[in-house]
């Protein structure tokens, strides 16, 4: 209990450091948390539930922004062709984007993490395989792999996880391994492997918590990858349902109406996805630069 | 060096392989392209003549090792839709990709580059804060939305540039490029800058970056400490160092224009090969799917390779290993 | 705020005069599907159709004009004698006379590579065809075969002097017909042999989409409307748009009708909508003990019960769909092939819209709350068609019906279909030969000999509707052959193996100066548009 | 003395921010004052955190943000050096003042040529142009005791040794004929044998000139042996300053004093370091008996606890684009023995083996040829995980870096019981106190079993990581160049430790180290190599006082020496 409040003051202090004097990257952690908090409440807060099909009527369809909805209520930012609120379309939609992009990262770290250290640690045979999957993914660019791998597995909110999930995992992968073989250099590991410690218990204790700290550093970044990868697959249409709009399939389909003048169905959404991958880039920044070594270097001298 | 050009190969072929033999499975397990070339109206004979005809009728391991020698030979097999030769399609094609990437390449070099460096120098100042947030701005908006913005501003509000196809091409080398007319130069500007402007912020971030890991190398100082100008220090010192991880990340970074132009072309309906290979994903012209991934493999090869040359040139501490 | 002067900025840019001066007498188009070829008898997908169409013509048109022919009968059962017109030239200048036809019908046959023709099947039962004279030739069929001259509206004549005859051609179902050389198919790509009768001809070709034509000024009827026709391929509809309004294309194909509000305010643009043959209709699959992808509380497929048909069908509001989705740019269906189309009964009443009586017939077949569908339909196929899908759902949601809604790229849908795994589809069907050919293929049960039944994925079978389907598959009397089409739908309708939606109309979207008349086979030829 | 000085630094403080804010800031400098006259060789002398860099740095305008000049003033002849404008900073460096820095493979840029940086600097220092700045070029390498002058104007830097790029260095610092070169630390980079030739040439060089040179070093013999002044820093203050000998024999302040007797001495073997305020270890509990009674048992059973026989290492290089597959022969054909109890040094310049070789005995590295007799068992036969695990907690191993010896997301006490809690040596609970007990044992608080590594500084690291050797309860510790990394007084506390531990477990050791002082002060019996060979073995004294391998002989020579001050300083025994 005292270890985890500890922990906690010590996070606080690391997040007061990285972030102080950098009003750019305090907004964009700012904006952040608020876009993570509608998401997390837009079943409460938002004014409807865009994907109850019960409760949209296509006679509301393609209202501008203010209009009153047959029900009465108003609908802040107009409606879409079914009649759907736009507000709550976006609330849902970066609902959607966030849960896709974390869960997509999670897992597709932990299991280039999980790879990188086992390269890294058993070498050979099990290495040159990893390795290999690992250029083999890399020297594809993640779009057209994804784009190819939805083509042949059809759409939906899990195989496009799955699709980023493969984006995701050999950066990783790749990094966790680098980090690990320059950790694996130093003399604690051989301090270990001296003294007969096994090889897993070397990779978790000692490798593990040592070598992961470039890969989160990146974390961020592959959050916002995986966002705008999300929603170029979801507005090229082998994303998402369409009954369960992503910002991106909210974009597509306002695309369609966007010469006709009915500008709210897309720029919303265009905006909100634009910000949200913006204000996690600015934090990612700051965070890579704290990260810096030869910034750091002059930091702390 | 030879052995190291075989090993590259023979990495290079296991990676054109397996990629062959993911597409070609994955490609038969999306749809059937029988299916997708028959009218409502073909009868059952109808389809299974087709799929004879498209050589759909044998095991599919079987396929997988026609299609696979044929390739050896050159032969890449013909369009199920197109019912042309792959190769030629792709080659038709492959201009209107290359001349887009490679100006989105230059413009992105040309006004990253200095930007990044600039930025690197004047961490601290107005403008280089100015610059680098605009850069993150332009990173951070997908490029699907920044073509959907560039075609409400450009072609539509402001009508300056049109919005899609290819334009006036002329002719050269034997190959049709918009590059050599105004008409055609008007077709690629807004694909190209859709591309390009990725391209800037990618090239401006990394630019910026390395200055700064190259400011902070003892060298830097040390010149500095031997009264050496500064703008000397900048073009002698700054830029030749600088240019080994950005010709680096150039190199590789041909390939995400590649595969963004799939993209871009498709928004923009540029007749290149990111738009036949969607245009092939959703047909399940397969052999067109298969040859273009195995050459795009190929080409990624190639870069790796011209990479490593180019590395070796900038960099004498690896040209010289012993 | 912003916002909205932006949009009428829009309009005013919009209005603005178009920058690009391009001579008159040329017409730009962009069409939707790149066509892949200038071999007329490679495809009959609607890009390439379109486009040689300009170059080739048949003996009937689509529409049934009469073109190469003058006149045609069936002398007996199995004769069908055609007269040709007199006086018709190649682009080369070559005369038009009935070995062309012949050797035409030999090329159909001929597989290059052992790849099959569009009209490879359909004229299997043709066993020889005869030049007469100069201008009246024959078909000999193997049987009854009405649908014969339907079928060679797809057969473009070209020219006989393209390849080495031989000796003696005489037509044969290999279409080896002793000619002793055919252009390749490359010889074909070059535009060397794009050798046809049509009102335009030849100029250049990539397969890219992009075409040049120009007029043939020696058409032996009116000559075409433009000098000059420039085809190009633009998939996006967002980028066909703004490419019409950025002065790239003079018409422009199936613009989304969404976009045609943005021209309905602006005097330099308008738009012509022609109703095509195309329905949409629903696929319900009636015949299985286990629909896939629909499921009741009783394990049994609720599909089979009439009743549920029935309510799925009265709990959609086919006029709203029409106005508020399709932007009025569709007809409400009240059967499976359009009332306009030639043979079809145009007194077939509306469907009913009424969602408590559709509740109603859930509950006396005691499916209330207890059904869960699937719908599966395809994206980017038709217009509107995933916010059609979804109106759908909403619609069945709210007589208690769980609907999940999966959209599919065409790929994965067809392959799906084919392999029977869709219990509830949408789809959209048209046919140029009339609405008999559709539903004969759609709910016919299975006959192979009488080619009924091949796209019945209802898994319907009714005979009373097999009845009239088989007497009409032999009629070669038109009038009594629309008769027993008319008994067949009136059956299907009454049994809803399906659910008709509406009649997909087609969009083409052009600078105002010219004005357009559409066709119903989605076709786009350039002498629909005309100069105002 | 009496004349203006040439350079005049007074009451200089710099610091640079702790925090962002810039509330709390450390003083790197702290009101340092300090007079050069033209022609004279001053030294400045400290340990790490001095702050001797930043002086050179400071009187240059080379500080690299954040650090600041708050206050003080700086002086050549008669132009107030602080506030100047890069520019005209710019006709300062290389023109009046030279510089030189500890590593010249970093300073020199790795992608440019030699001939370009030494002209660059001609050219932008003096008057001359193209060919005659050529030529001017070899003739400043030339006269830098750079031999081909010509050949290697052509070369990059990692194509030259260190010793040689020092040399181009000097030849650029005096290139435009400075009245002052700063030298940072000239030849701390640089293998033994070359320091000393190449610290002549530099003082040769400034005696041409009539230059003066501030010469920044932690190295006391390097100022014995070259400087006429000295100013002692620590921590950024200043503690001492006057005549070389003067501060060296008789050093005034406690902090020197201890500095000097901390220098290990390449001319007598000592017992102990007399280091004057040492602590004495007190207050050891119940569980280091643990330590020592088991040992016992097998103490004595033969008095040769390791023999190696004709071991060679050979490694492979992989290959890449513009080199092949590359055999390296790391160890030649070895072959010694160590006496339990015994001592045993190996000494060697960097690349000479001397780690390989204690790698491979660790079970580090596989043998490629030869063999490993430990405690009468070659390691080769040792299969079985018993035995494996039995051999791994007889040998242990101290590392040469402290900062990557702990894992960093450990507690020192963690790092010190993580293996013997893996091996059920030890339950959790008695862990604790164990780890403590053994923290006071390496002179550490037992509280500070808690903190993480980086709470520690580089000899406590390295006392932890002594600590962490002995819980095993080794027969034999394999030393690879544990205090290289580590200030010279932290140095002699450390070996000190090291002595008394030995004595009290009756330890093993094989110590390596590059430091011939060092490699004197610990070792009963001496090896020397270099390129993987074994050229010389015998008795401390008589290697080092009756060198027979020419090599030896020269890494003797090149040792700074200063005689008088360990006489003055008077070390009390010997052994």
């Amino acid at each position: 209990m005292i270890d985890y409040k500890k922990k906690l003051a010590t996070l606080s202090i690391e997040i007061k450091s990285i972030f102080s004097g950098h009003p750019i990257a305090i907004a964009g952690l700012i904006g952040f948390i608020v876009f993570v908090l509608t998401a997390l409440l837009a079943p409460w807060i938002a004014p409807q539930n865009p994907y109850d099909l019960m409760i949209l009527d296509i006679m509301d369809g393609l209202l501008p922004p203010l209009s009153k909805l047959g029900n009465g209520t108003t609908s802040w930012l107009g409606t879409d062709a079914l009649g759907r609120d736009i507000l709550s379309a976006v609330m849902y939609g970066l609902r959607l984007s966030l849960f896709v992009a974390f869960v997509a990262v999670s897992i597709g770290t932990t299991i280039g993490v999980f790879l990188g250290l086992l390269a890294a640690t058993k070498g050979g045979w099990v290495e040159s395989v990893i390795m290999r999957a690992v250029d083999l993914k890399v020297s594809f660019p993640g779009i057209l792999l994804a784009l190819m791998l939805l083509a042949v597995f059809g759409t939906g909110v899990d195989k496009i996880i799955y699709a980023l999930i493969i984006g995701v995992w050999a950066s990783k992968a790749r990094l966790t391994r680098s980090s690990a073989l320059s950790e694996m250099q130093k003399e604690y590991i051989d301090a270990a492997k001296i003294s007969g410690i096994p090889n897993w218990r070397i990779m978790l204790k000692f490798l593990l918590p040592n070598s992961i700290a470039p890969v989160l550093v990146m974390v961020p970044m592959a959050l916002s990858g995986a966002i705008g990868a999300e929603a170029t697959l979801s507005f090229l249409g082998v994303g998402v349902p369409i009954t369960e709009p992503s910002l991106g399939l909210l974009i597509a389909n306002g695309n369609d109406y966007l010469l006709s003048g009915k500008w709210w169905i897309s720029i919303f959404p265009g905006v909100v996805l634009v910000s949200l991958v913006l204000c996690i880039n600015v934090v990612a920044d700051r965070i890579r630069e704290h990260n810096n070594p030869y910034l750091k270097s002059m930091d702390k001298q | 060096m030879i052995n190291f050009i075989l090993k590259r190969l023979w990495h290079s072929g296991i990676l054109a392989i397996t990629m062959s033999l993911i597409v070609f499975f994955g490609m038969y397990v999306v749809g059937d392209p029988v299916e997708m070339l028959s009218d409502d109206e073909f009868t059952e004979q109808d389809k299974i003549d087709l799929a004879i005809e498209l050589g759909l009728d044998k095991p599919l391991y079987e396929q997988y090792f026609t299609f696979t020698g044929d390739m050896l030979q050159g032969d890449f097999g013909t369009s199920f839709v197109y019912n042309r030769p792959v190769l030629d399609l792709i080659i038709e094609r492959l201009p209107a990709t290359l001349e887009i990437s490679l100006l989105a390449m230059v413009i992105g070099l040309s006004i990253g580059i200095p930007l990044g460096i600039f930025s690197g120098i004047k961490n601290n100042s107005r403008a280089s804060k100015i610059i680098s947030f605009f850069t993150t701005v332009g990173y951070s908006t997908p490029n699907f939305w920044q073509a959907i913005i560039l075609i409400m501003v450009f072609a539509v509000f402001l009508q300056w540039l049109p919005a899609s196809g290819r334009g006036l091409t002329n002719s050269m080398f034997g190959v049709e490029w918009s590059l050599l007319s105004i008409d055609g130069l008007r077709h690629m500007a807004l694909p190209a800058v859709n591309l390009a402007i990725y391209k800037i912020c990618m090239q401006q971030r990394l630019a910026k970056s390395g200055t700064q890991e190259i400011l902070y190398q003892e060298y830097m100082t040390y010149a500095r400490a031997k009264g050496i100008s500064r703008y000397r220090i900048i073009r002698r010192h700054l830029l030749r160092n600088i240019l080994i991880p950005i010709v680096t990340i150039t190199g590789l970074e041909v390939g995400g224009l590649i595969a963004f132009s799939t993209v871009t072309e498709s928004i923009f309906s540029w007749p290149g090969i990111g738009k036949l290979l969607l245009d092939s994903i959703h047909m399940i012209d397969r052999p067109v799917v298969v040859a273009y991934l195995i050459l795009i493999t190929l080409m990624f090869v190639f870069i790796n390779f011209v990479v490593d040359v180019m590395y070796a040139i900038l960099d004498p501490r690896i040209r010289h290993q012993k | 705020m912003k916002y909205i002067n932006f949009k009428t900025a829009c309009f005013v840019a919009i209005s603005a005069s178009m920058m690009g001066s391009v001579s008159a007498d040329t017409l730009r188009m962009a069409f939707s599907v790149a066509p892949s070829t200038i071999d007329p008898f490679k495809s009959s997908a609607s890009g390439t159709a379109s486009l040689n169409e300009h170059l080739y013509e048949a003996l009937v048109s689509r529409t049934n004009d009469k073109l190469l022919a003058t006149s045609y009968g069936w002398t007996d059962d199995t004769t069908l004698v055609v007269n040709l017109r007199e006086g018709v030239k190649f682009h080369n200048g070559a005369d038009f006379t009935a070995q062309d036809v012949v050797y035409s019908s030999c090329r159909m046959m001929y597989r290059v590579g052992g790849k099959k023709n569009m009209l490879t099947s359909a004229m299997g039962p043709v066993t020889d065809v005869v030049a007469i004279d100069d201008y009246t030739v024959a078909f000999k069929t193997v049987g009854l075969y009405p649908i014969l001259i339907q079928k060679l509206k797809s057969l473009s004549i070209l020219d006989s002097g393209d390849a080495d005859l031989g000796s003696t051609l005489k037509f044969d179902n290999t279409g080896d017909c002793g000619i002793t050389r055919y252009p390749t198919k490359d010889e074909f790509a070059t535009g060397k042999y794009a050798n046809g009768t049509g009102k335009y001809k030849y100029e250049s070709f990539s397969n890219t989409g992009d075409a040049v034509l120009v007029r043939n000024d020696d058409y032996w009827g009116n000559p075409g409307n433009w000098e000059r026709v420039e085809i190009s391929s633009v998939g996006n509809s967002g980028a066909r748009m703004a490419g019409l309004l950025a002065g790239d294309y003079d018409l422009i194909e199936n613009p989304t009708g969404e976009d045609l509000l943005a021209l309905e305010g602006n005097s330099a643009y308008s738009f012509s909508t022609e109703p095509s043959w195309r329905t949409i209709f629903l696929v319900l699959d009636v015949g299985s003990d286990v629909a896939p992808g629909v499921t009741a509380a009783d394990g049994t497929n609720p599909l089979k019960d009439i009743r549920v048909r029935q309510a799925l069908s009265l709990s959609i509001n086919r006029d709203a769909i029409v106005d508020k989705l399709m932007g009025g740019n569709a007809t409400v269906a009240s059967q499976f092939a359009p009332s306009y189309q030639n043979g079809a009964d145009s007194s077939m009443p509306d469907l009913a819209y009424d969602a408590d009586k559709a509740r109603q017939l859930l509950a006396d077949a005691g499916y209330s709350d207890s059904i869960t569908i699937n719908l599966r339909m395809p994206t980017n196929k038709y217009q509107n068609g995933k916010r059609v899908g979804q109106a759908i759902a909403q619609y069945w949601s709210r007589i208690g019906i769980e609907v999940n809604l999966v959209a599919e790229p065409w790929s994965v849908f067809r392959k799906g279909r084919s392999a029977r795994e869709l219990g509830v589809f949408m789809y959209g069907w048209g046919h140029p030969q009339g609405p008999a050919q559709m539903i004969s293929y759609a709910f016919g049960t299975r006959n192979k000999p009488l080619n009924l039944g091949g796209s019945n994925y209802s898994n319907y079978s009714s005979p009373d509707f097999d009845a009239a389907m088989t007497a009409w598959a032999v009629e070669t009397d038109e009038a009594k052959a629309f008769e027993y089409n008319q008994a067949a739908m009136r059956v299907a309708v009454e049994d809803l193996p399906g659910i008709p939606l509406y009649y997909q109309h087609s969009i083409w979207a052009h600078t105002s100066d010219i004005s357009v008349s559409g066709r119903p086979d989605e076709r786009t030829f350039a002498d629909m548009a005309s100069k105002n | 003395m009496n004349n203006i000085p040439l350079l005049k630094i007074n009451n200089l403080t710099v610091t640079y921010p702790l925090n962002s804010e810039g509330s709390d800031v450390l003083k790197a400098l702290d009101n340092i004052s300090l007079n050069v006259n033209s022609g004279q060789i001053i030294g400045i002398v400290g340990e790490s955190g001095a702050g001797k860099s930043t002086i050179g740095k400071a009187i240059l305008g080379l500080l690299d943000p954040p650090a600041k000049i708050v206050s003080g003033e700086i002086t050549l002849t008669d132009t107030a050096m602080i506030g100047l404008s890069e520019s005209q900073y710019e006709s300062f460096r290389g023109n009046q003042i030279g510089y030189i820095y500890q590593n010249p493979m970093t300073a020199l840029n790795p992608v440019l040529k030699i001939g370009e940086q030494v002209i660059e600097a001609i050219l932008a220092n003096t008057a001359m142009t193209g060919k005659e700045a050529y030529n001017y070029a070899i003739q400043l390498l030339e006269r830098a005791d750079v031999s081909f002058a010509k050949d290697r104007l052509q070369k990059y830097p990692h194509q030259l040794s260190g010793g040689l790029c020092q040399r181009i260095v000097f030849a650029i610092a005096i290139a435009a004929k400075p009245k002052l070169i700063i030298a940072d630390e000239p030849t701390t980079a640089l293998d033994v044998t070359v320091q000393s030739s190449v610290l002549q040439t530099l003082i040769k060089l400034s005696q041409e000139e009539d230059i003066a040179i501030i010469l920044i070093t932690h190295d006391i013999g390097v100022v014995s042996e070259t400087c006429d002044y000295v100013y002692v820093l620590r921590n950024g203050k200043h503690i001492e300053q006057g005549e070389t000998v003067q501060v060296l024999e008789k050093p005034t302040q406690e902090y020197t004093r201890s500095l000097m007797a901390s220098v290990p001495l390449i001319e007598k073997r000592l017992h102990r370091f007399a280091l004057p305020n040492e602590d004495k270890m007190e207050g050891m509990t119940s569980h280091l008996g643990y330590l020592e009674e088991e040992r016992k048992e097998n103490l004595y059973l033969n008095k040769t606890i390791l023999k190696v026989t004709n071991i060679s290492k050979i490694f492979y290089t992989s290959s890449t684009l513009f080199k092949r597959k590359e055999a390296f022969k790391a160890v030649k054909n070895v072959s010694f023995s160590v006496n339990r109890g015994e001592t045993v040094g190996i000494v060697g310049e960097s690349g000479s083996g001397k780690s390989t070789i204690g790698r491979m005995i660790l079970g580090l590295e596989d043998i490629t040829e030869g063999s490993i007799i430990y405690n009468g068992r070659d390691l080769k036969s040792i299969t079985s995980p018993e035995d494996r695990l039995a051999h791994c907690l007889s040998i242990q191993c101290i590392f040469q870096d402290p900062y990557s010896s702990l894992n960093p997301r450990m507690t020192a006490g963690e790092n010190i019981t993580y293996g013997l809690k893996v091996h059920k040596l030890i339950d959790s609970k008695n862990a604790k106190s164990l780890a403590q007990d053994l923290m006071t044992l390496v002179g550490l608080q037992r509280h500070d079993a808690d903190k993480l590594p980086h709470a520690f500084s580089g000899g406590e690291r390295q006392r932890i990581g002594i600590a962490r050797a002995l819980g095993y309860r080794p027969d034999f510790i394999f030393c690879d160049e544990p205090t290289s990394a580590l200030d010279v007084s932290v140095q002699a506390n450390l070996l000190n430790l090291l002595k008394d531990l030995q004595e009290q477990f009756s330890l093993t050791l094989l110590f390596v180290s590059h430091d011939l002082a060092v490699i004197r002060q610990m070792c009963d019996q001496v090896i020397v190599m270099k390129d993987g060979e074994a050229l010389e073995n015998g008795s401390n004294d008589s290697i080092f006082e009756h060198p027979k391998h020419l090599y030896t002989k020269s890494l003797l020579k090149a040792m700074p020496k200063f005689k008088g001050i360990a006489k003055q300083v008077g070390f009390n025994d010997s052994k």
